[in-house]
């Protein structure tokens, strides 16, 4: 029964909280229970597309349904959600030992994993509705958890975004619902096509607008950067990695599900994509190439890590937007492998931050030697980041190019670009300055982190290699999701792809640079052996060093590229979504004083008149 | 059996013939900026000897990163070697495609960095970054002359772009696109880090940036790295503009006269800042690839 | 914009120099009671000689004192003044400018390490230039360079002939 | 054929191949510093003979100890010194490195930089003219082809007496790690 997957978890979220009272570990442990609970039995769903479930509800005469159903694109999320939890609950046992909050980070984090499953099998409005609040807010407290003194405001700032947003939604339907007499998503799909095309798009911008927020596209990411750099250090990979590609859901669920393309097929066309899509493409443009800079820019490496997020999200919006089927089928790839490497590289980095207690990476240097097992998993993730072969992150940007120059859309192709080559430099910036570099005095004695921790760290190594020789297992999900909404499918093997223009073919690519590597390691090894000297022995014009400290290169690692966006980073969107709210707050102050001035009588005058006034557009509407 | 012989055989050979090349067009590159300067210079070989000499050397390392880093480094690039085609040598240049080469030679890139960086030297960090910065200038306008040059010719192996130019010698996008060539050879001089976008080695400022610390034979591999660096280069130009080549002596010829130029250009100019430098190839190079680009798409 | 004798004249005014002169043009010398040099730096400071080329001392062992010469600098009247003073060469001791200028500090850094001069208020006496010296200020008078010198290092030996010889 | 032989001519054809392809590292204390140029630039271009300039010590073979080297100079030239790698060759420029030149009797420069370190050959002059300079360098090309500049070895041999000179005028000396 579909419900077992949605209620297990969210029943075991007070029992963790319980257990987790008595002993620290335990709630963790529940937790990965759980999640391979719902891994294993959601496995054993895969192939079933047919299963459905439905409860009704009367209430004040209108007859409610709740739908659930399984379809391959929930299935999928559904199992990635599943798969995370367990590496981060396993992650978690040892880590948490010294958190405060442990009772509530796992009490919320099971809720969470139950309501993201009850969104991705919702089948209408309403308990896509009920889930989507249950997760946002159980993920603001877990987001205000956070030790940090900014943690509440960031917290605020991702609730505000989301509680209006959300409401909003229900707003659009209910209104869908008084037109049909259901939330289901099919007849509102009917009704949607049936509709005048300008009403049925601004019902469907409105409804996609929770979406937006959560996947942090352009112009409403302000609340990703302080809320991943301030959540407990457990909890970002799974908000990086699974809660920005819910978002990522919701939109698949408008521009499919609800028709949105077919409705908007017919109007203005640019190099035969409808305008609206092209200017979902160029959010998507912009969110990579404001998330790259900003991400450049930032001293603290989960910050600069959660702006990494926002601009591969802005990837996956492009290839969404342009609708063929690669760009459709590389976005479904990239949103796998976003979520399998960026979790590495946030495991890794907690990792750090579990032995070394800050963020700031110029406080850092050195680590490779004595955290080495990080560093690979670190540098594994930062390779398929920056999209180099033979990884999995280099499919998928490869396969989303290829969409790109097969029609030739330039500037959406001008902005892939930009952010995939500048994603080495702000990857390259932790690897150069946490784990390389000269290792400070204060943490000469870090020890790798505990066995538990290792584990998933491992795991995501290997699954990112597998998936870089493979790329024909997720091909063979996303094939069948293709088929699913009525997209044409990709042509692939079990390690190649065919793209418009040219194959990739990843196992002839992974043996070709093994030849490669083993000459070079061969050369190597005839070569005399050479001497192994410390680190503070290395070239300074002469003088010899004696503090570590002093000798590395950290701070403002691209202060000279930095330089070129300085005017442009000082406007930024917060605040000018700060300057906006204190003007509404203060007209709003003005209006007050002109029209109330503090009369109780007033307020309930106005408050008739405005009920009045909506009776009335209801009416005409 | 003697398939996979034969294979070995073709790699080994196509890898020591491009080193073999790549050093003889450093020697001739210092001939060239000797003379230019008035001086005789050193002998068309030196560079073998340098190699020979730093490999029979002693060499310390800083720890398994700083090896790990050099290794990487040269594989990357021989690696990339079997994709693009030499002439009518082609390993694997049918299914290399030409963005999938770009990439591969980051692979490169990333491990000299990550090896130069691991020795603790902040002025090899202080080159790493300057570089990385150098390349998001001028890989942009690169891959936006990639991206035009694939939507014309639909199809994105290197060796496609190459036979799409056969025929007449007015099919070479040289003379097709003069716009293209003109800046993808800008960019080839700032891939090669010749003379005004040098500023990631400058040697007097930041002690050579990422080879500060490599002596012996970690210096003999990064030149060998680098000298087959300068073939992949000069091979993708000649492949993507001057129509490739039957033999693969007509082939070298073209690649001599691009390596010949390239260094001429280079040897005339001061050294840009890093700014000024990534400003430069967003503002001409990138503008002029776009319009390209635009003329081409339309 | 001052010349050279409005200069003194305000000097004269203000202080009790016991020596004026105009050595050359733009070139002038005051020597103060040690009582009033730093009074009158500052006093100067804040008449537009803001440039502190440097200190520099002079050391006379007959006399048994130390001169002190401050070395100013005008970028308005474009004079250089001296300002001389002695003190006695026994202790040793004079006041710090570190408060008017700080980067006097390192030149009385440079002096206590060639003259032994200590400067009151400016803890930061290290060595400077010189590394690990354990004999008396080698710029001082009575500094023998040549025994030193002889006995510290080992001259060439040319077929039997020193090169000192 | 034996080991012996093998060996014996594998270190001949590096010898040739070192002194065909010298990087100098020049450790510019005094005015030798002015003389180089001249010496690398166009009127007599020292890089026919293969003789180029390096960045590092690490990538140097050949160190040029330009003019005087007062006791504090000379501690960091003994740590440039230990990071270059074997082989590695001392060259001292003019009358300064031979006996201290005209700063015979300064209480803070060294007389002799032979006793601190192992040097290869002097050029004298003060300075050398990049002719002498060039003239010296020859000799040295001769002498490594010839398997006769092996400092490095005499200082692994000897490693006590230049370690007691150098502490003798140092006091505590910082070496590489």
């Amino acid at each position: 029964m579909l419900t077992n997957y949605i209620f297990i978890p969210i029943a075991a979220a007070f029992i963790a909280y319980i257990l987790n009272k008595r002993n620290r570990k335990a709630g963790a442990v529940i937790t990965a229970l759980v999640s391979a609970y719902l891994l294993l039995s959601l496995t054993a769903l895969y192939g079933r597309w047919d299963i459905t479930q439905s409860f009704n509800l009367s209430l004040m005469g209108y007859k409610i349904d709740f739908l659930l159903a399984v379809n391959p694109l929930s299935w999928l999320f559904a199992v990635m959600t599943a798969a995370i939890s367990i590496l981060i609950a396993l992650f978690s046992i040892n880590s948490q030992e010294n958190f405060k909050f442990s009772s509530v980070f796992n009490l919320n984090f099971l809720i969470i994993i139950g309501s993201m499953i009850g969104i991705v099998f919702a089948r209408d409005f309403l308990t896509l509705f009920i889930f989507w609040e249950l997760m946002t807010w159980t993920s603001f407290y877990l987001i205000s958890a956070g030790k940090k003194k900014m943690a509440g405001r960031a917290a605020y700032r991702y609730i505000i975004l989301s509680a209006g947003a959300a409401y909003a939604f229900l707003m659009a339907a209910i209104f869908i619902f008084q037109q049909t007499g259901s939330f289901a998503f099919d007849s509102a799909a009917e009704f949607l096509v049936a509709n005048s095309p300008a009403q049925s798009i601004m019902l469907l911008l409105v409804i996609s607008l929770p979406f937006i927020v959560k996947a942090g596209i352009f112009p409403l990411h302000i609340w990703v950067k302080d809320a991943h750099g301030n959540a407990p250090k457990e909890f970002s990979p799974f908000l990086s990695g699974m809660m920005l590609k819910i978002g990522i859901y919701g939109m698949i669920v408008v521009f499919y599900q609800l028709s949105f393309f077919k409705i908007i097929e017919n109007t203005i066309a640019y190099r035969g994509l409808p305008l609206l899509s092209y200017l979902f493409a160029l959010l998507g443009a912009v969110t990579i190439i404001t998330g790259t800079i900003l991400a450049i820019r930032q001293e603290d490496m989960k910050k600069l890590v959660a702006y990494s997020s926002i601009s591969q999200m802005g990837y996956i919006i492009i290839g969404i937007a342009i609708a063929t089927p690669l760009g459709f089928s590389g976005s479904m790839l990239h949103l796998m492998n976003h979520l399998i490497f960026k979790s590495t590289i946030f495991l890794a980095l907690a990792a750090v931050i579990y032995r070394t207690g800050t963020t700031k990476m110029y406080e850092m240097g050195g680590l490779i030697f004595r955290m080495p097992l990080t560093f690979a998993a670190y540098l594994t993730a930062i390779i398929a980041l920056a999209g180099i072969p033979p990884t999995n992150g280099f499919i998928s940007k490869w396969v989303i190019y290829q969409a790109l120059i097969e029609k030739g859309y330039l500037f959406l192709a001008i902005a892939a670009f930009f952010g995939s080559i500048a994603s080495f430099m702000y990857v390259f910036k932790p690897l150069s300055t946490v784990f390389l570099g000269q290792l400070k005095p204060q943490h000469q004695n870090i020890k790798e982190v505990p066995l538990l921790m290792k584990i998933p760290m491992l795991i995501l190594i290997l699954v990112i290699v597998l998936f870089g020789v493979f790329p024909g297992i997720q091909m063979n999900i996303i094939n069948q999701i293709s088929g699913y909404l009525g997209i044409e499918t990709v042509n692939y093997t079990l390690y190649s792809i065919q793209g418009a223009n040219g194959a990739w073919n990843s196992l002839l690519i992974f043996n070709i640079f093994s030849a490669g590597f083993i000459i070079a390691l061969l050369l190597f090894s005839f070569a005399k052996k050479s001497k192994l000297v410390g680190l503070l022995d290395t070239y300074s014009s002469g003088e010899y060093i004696t503090d570590a400290e002093s000798y590395h290169y950290a701070y403002q690692y691209y202060r000279p590229f930095d330089r070129l966006f300085d005017n442009l980073a000082a406007k930024s969107l917060t605040d000018f979504y700060e300057t906006l709210t204190k003007n509404l707050v203060r007209s709003g102050e003005g209006l007050r004083r002109a029209l109330a001035a503090g009369k109780l009588q007033n307020y309930a005058l106005y408050s008739v008149l405005l009920f009045v006034i909506l009776a009335a557009v209801g009416w005409i509407i | 059996m003697i398939d996979i012989i034969y294979r070995i055989g073709h790699f080994v050979l196509i890898t020591v013939f491009s080193m073999a090349l790549g050093l003889l067009f450093m020697g001739i590159a210092r001939k060239i900026v000797a003379r230019i300067q008035k001086r005789y210079g050193p002998p068309v070989y030196q560079p073998y000897l340098d190699v020979l000499k730093l490999f029979g050397k002693d060499a310390i390392t800083h720890g398994f990163i700083f090896d790990f880093g050099a290794i990487m480094a040269l594989g990357g690039v021989i690696a990339t070697l079997f994709f693009i085609p030499l002439g009518s040598w082609q390993l694997y240049s049918m299914e290399g495609t030409v963005i999938l080469v770009i990439y591969l030679l980051a692979i490169a890139s990333l491990g000299m960095a990550m090896g130069t960086v691991g020795s603790g030297n902040p002025q090899a960090s202080v080159g790493i970054s300057r570089a990385l910065m150098q390349m998001l200038g001028y890989e942009l306008p690169y891959l936006v002359i990639l991206f035009a040059l694939i939507y014309r010719y639909q199809t994105s192996s290197v060796w496609g772009l190459m036979q799409a130019q056969a025929g007449s010698f007015l099919n070479w996008n040289l003379f097709a696109y003069p716009l293209m060539a003109a800046v993808a050879f800008v960019v080839l001089i700032g891939m090669m880090g010749k003379k005004p976008f040098d500023s990631m080695i400058a040697p007097s400022e930041i002690g050579s940036g990422p080879v500060v610390e490599s002596g012996g034979k970690y210096l003999g591999m990064l030149l060998l790295q680098k000298s087959i660096t300068i073939i992949i280069e000069l091979a993708l130009y000649v492949n993507l503009f001057l129509g490739g080549a039957e033999n693969i002596l007509i082939f070298t010829f073209k690649m001599l006269i691009v390596w010949v130029l390239a260094t001429m250009f280079g040897s005339l100019f001061p050294r840009f800042r890093i700014e000024d430098g990534i400003k430069f190839f967003w503002k001409w190079p990138l503008g002029i690839a776009i319009l390209q680009a635009i003329y081409i798409i339309t | 914009m001052r010349n050279e004798k409005d200069l003194l004249q305000l000097m004269n005014a203000h202080f009790e120099p016991l020596k004026l002169e105009i050595k050359r043009k733009q070139n002038v010398s005051v020597e103060f009671k040690k009582e009033e040099l730093i009074q009158a730096l500052s006093f100067l400071k804040s008449h537009s000689y803001r440039h502190l080329s440097t200190i520099s001392c002079v050391d006379w062992p007959e006399e048994g004192e130390f001169e002190l010469v401050y070395h100013l600098f005008s970028y308005d009247d474009l004079i250089n003044i001296s300002l001389k003073t002695r003190i006695k060469r026994d202790p040793g001791i004079f006041q710090t400018a570190k408060e008017i200028w700080p980067v006097a500090e390192f030149y009385e850094r440079d002096i206590h390490d060639f003259f032994g001069v200590k400067f009151k208020g400016n803890d930061n006496l290290e060595e400077l230039i010189l590394e690990n010296w354990q004999e008396i200020p080698p710029m001082r008078k009575d500094f023998d360079t040549r025994k030193f010198v002889n006995d510290k290092y080992e001259w060439r030996d040319y077929n039997g002939q020193k090169h000192t010889d | 054929m034996n080991n012996n032989f093998v060996k014996g001519s594998w270190q001949e054809i590096l010898d040739w191949a070192q002194n065909k392809s010298i990087n100098m590292l020049h450790y510019c204390t005094g005015c030798g510093a002015i003389e180089l140029p001249p010496t690398m630039t166009s009127r007599y271009d020292m890089s026919r003979f293969g003789i180029g300039p390096a960045a590092t010590p690490r990538q140097a073979d050949l160190l040029l100890v330009t003019g005087y080297l007062s006791t504090k100079t000379l501690r960091r030239l003994i740590y440039t010194y230990e990071q270059m790698q074997a082989p590695k060759f001392v060259v001292g420029f003019g009358s300064c490195t031979i006996n201290g030149g005209m700063y015979w009797d300064s209480y803070n420069t060294i007389k002799q930089l032979d006793k601190y370190l192992p040097v290869e050959m002097y050029i004298a002059g003060c300075m050398p003219r990049p002719e002498a300079i060039l003239d010296g360098l020859l000799k040295l090309k001769k002498m490594i082809a010839d398997g006769e500049a092996d400092g490095y070895q005499r200082y692994q041999d000897n490693l006590e007496y230049y370690h007691q000179n150098q502490e003798a005028v140092l006091g505590e000396v910082q070496r590489t790690q």
